[in-house]
């Protein structure tokens, strides 16, 4: 429950800030002491929780209270031309930066929002790709571009480091038990290929691909080519639930 | 005629650079290209010009884009009328909402750049690890060199895109802040909070304990 | 009057949609995305007829572009009559981007340098022939010497224009293995990356070989 309500908070400034502002306090004379406890308590609950995100929580209460008692302190500390300091000096600073900062987020968010109302023309909307596929995706180059694709060289190098040949089991499948199996699959009103063939080993996917090749050309099914690219949807054909194979063809099969 | 024509081929030659153009196209570069291909010279004023031109032509015929000036540079986009009928065909705008984290810390390197890491961390209060690393992903921010502290520490820039993705020209294009009594006094400043309030002073089982030696200006 | 404002805002959100689509639009998509807005039926047809209208504004107006119909679907092009500009642009502007592949590969020697060809191939595990040598067209890279071992190969290191494209002002500049880590920070990121991340941008074993012949300044 309260850690729902910690995790609206930012950070320690952003928390202090919400006392400040809730008690219409003047910041740059915070009542520290009333301060210190409730954030205190605030902490309390978010260290039942969850340790790790109250570290910087801590750190920010054990500084308030710090500052207590420099406040309780009967004599003030003098800076170097004699002059009272008020140890809330330093925060009061650090606060107001962030209050500063904090708004410009707010700013940046609604640009943002603003900008992406209008949305800019489409990558794929262009006579170069008519003209001359693209052979390679290219990037314009930083120095986090450069370290990206070094990360992406060690990836494939400790995969390759660390490749063990499994000795996969040997998998076939007929071309007509899988026409069966399409079918069956497609009859409540259609599947994307996709998804029929989600995480299957690739002689599956060949088999089943040339099952619904097959399907389609019988007119057992539809093939329905939509917005994605990469995929197609197999709809069924009103009334054909099994294709009669009594003819001719041998049975086709692929195996790993 | 003959002046109507060529200032037609470069109006449109001009046009189908931004068009097809992938970032914002800077003025300079559409002169440069096009005075390549019919060796001829042009500014950077004459692009200006023509985009002027096109954006009217858009308007009175009804076109929906415009031409934007973003990051520098000349990128068409939709006007703000058909977005919900964009919104409703690419239903990706709650995907790209960025998170109040990243929000945070990008507009403390927009404004405080180049920027250390510890930098950023001491302003927000807390470890802009994550949401760094996330600006750096989105190509917000870059790397742009080295401090001179100990250890040297990576310095953290905003790039072209952050400048394009937020609408702006250049950075000189971000808002000053407003001062610091304007901003605790507005209302609109965090109205989310005053939900959270009754939420959370309701159920405080420790009340504040008023310190007698605290100089407390009103309540007690 | 009512008529021709329907006519017009169905054409703007038709003429919106096929704009900022990233592949090419059913004309159906577009009659439904239309449809769940305003609330209204409208079929395929009404779009092809809108297509027609604003191809015919595209004409009349002197737009660079026009709507097409591929693939099944409708997007929008630029005219056969700017492609001299466009490709004028675009191919300079391929010699502004690097590809995936010269990147890694000049990742690998800006860390290892200098470096031979076998190291970098070894390194990213595929052949970076092609790579390199248009990372020597560019500049990026330069011949620096020839190493010890069998045939003493060729060595590579980056050049002076190198650090200038990318904003460095000295190889220490680059971010360290620790940073990188830090950079690239996921779950994912295991001990055995990190470990060949250690390896890869330790300096090469090889050194370049002092030529007796060669007035090297410093080191020897």
């Amino acid at each position: 429950m309260h850690r729902v309500q910690l995790d609206q908070f930012e950070g320690p400034l952003d928390l202090l800030l919400f006392f400040i502002r809730r008690d219409e306090i003047d910041v740059h004379d915070i009542p520290i002491a009333r301060i210190a406890d409730e954030y205190l308590e605030a902490v309390r609950v978010l260290e039942h929780v969850d340790l790790d995100a109250a570290a910087d929580f801590i750190y920010t209460a054990a500084l308030l209270i710090q500052i207590k008692a420099r406040m309780l302190m009967p004599r003030p500390e003098l800076d170097d031309e004699g002059e009272p300091i008020d140890p809330r000096q330093e925060l009061v600073e650090r606060l107001i930066e962030y209050v500063r900062y904090k708004e410009a987020a707010g700013n940046l968010e609604g640009r943002f929002e603003a900008r992406h109302r209008l949305r800019t023309r489409g990558q794929a909307a262009d006579q170069r790709d008519e003209l001359a596929p693209p052979v390679e995706v290219t990037y314009r180059a930083t120095i986090f571009d450069l370290v990206a694709a070094l990360g992406a060289a060690v990836e494939r190098a400790a995969q390759q480091s660390e490749t063990v040949r499994h000795e996969v089991a040997r998998e076939s499948f007929a071309i007509d038990v899988q026409r069966a199996w399409v079918l069956s699959r497609v009859q409540g009103g259609g599947a994307s290929f996709g998804a029929l063939v989600a995480r299957r080993s690739k002689p599956f996917v060949i088999v089943t691909f040339l099952a619904v090749l097959d399907l389609a050309q019988r007119q057992a099914v539809r093939i329905v080519f939509g917005l994605d690219p990469e995929d197609f949807a197999v709809e069924p054909v009103a009334g054909v639930t099994s294709v009669d194979d009594a003819a001719d063809e041998p049975s086709f099969s692929a195996a790993a | 005629m003959e002046t109507v024509r060529t200032t037609d081929t470069f109006d449109q030659a001009v046009e189908a650079l931004i068009f097809a153009s992938d970032v914002p196209l800077r003025p300079e570069d559409v002169a440069r290209a096009y005075g390549e291909v019919t060796g001829t010279e042009h500014g950077a004023a004459e692009v200006e010009e023509a985009v002027g031109r096109l954006n009217a032509a858009y308007r009175t015929g009804g076109r929906a884009f415009r031409i934007q000036r973003w990051a520098g540079g000349l990128r068409m986009a939709t006007v703000e009328e058909v977005h919900p009928f964009v919104s409703a065909l690419f239903e990706d705008d709650a995907a790209k909402r960025l998170s109040r984290s990243l929000l945070e810390t990008l507009a403390v390197i927009a404004y405080k750049q180049p920027v250390t890491r510890p930098e950023v961390d001491h302003v927000r209060g807390v470890n802009s690890d994550y949401a760094l690393r996330q600006l750096l992903e989105r190509d917000f921010v870059t790397i742009a060199g080295r401090g001179e502290g100990i250890g040297r520490p990576l310095l953290y820039a905003t790039t072209d895109r952050f400048l394009e993705q937020f609408g702006l020209d250049a950075l000189d294009a971000l808002p000053t802040p407003r001062e610091i009594e304007d901003l605790l006094a507005d209302p609109a400043f965090n109205r989310e909070r005053a939900k959270l309030l009754a939420e959370m002073t309701a159920p405080s089982p420790i009340q504040p304990a008023p310190d007698s030696d605290d100089a407390e200006p009103d309540q007690s």
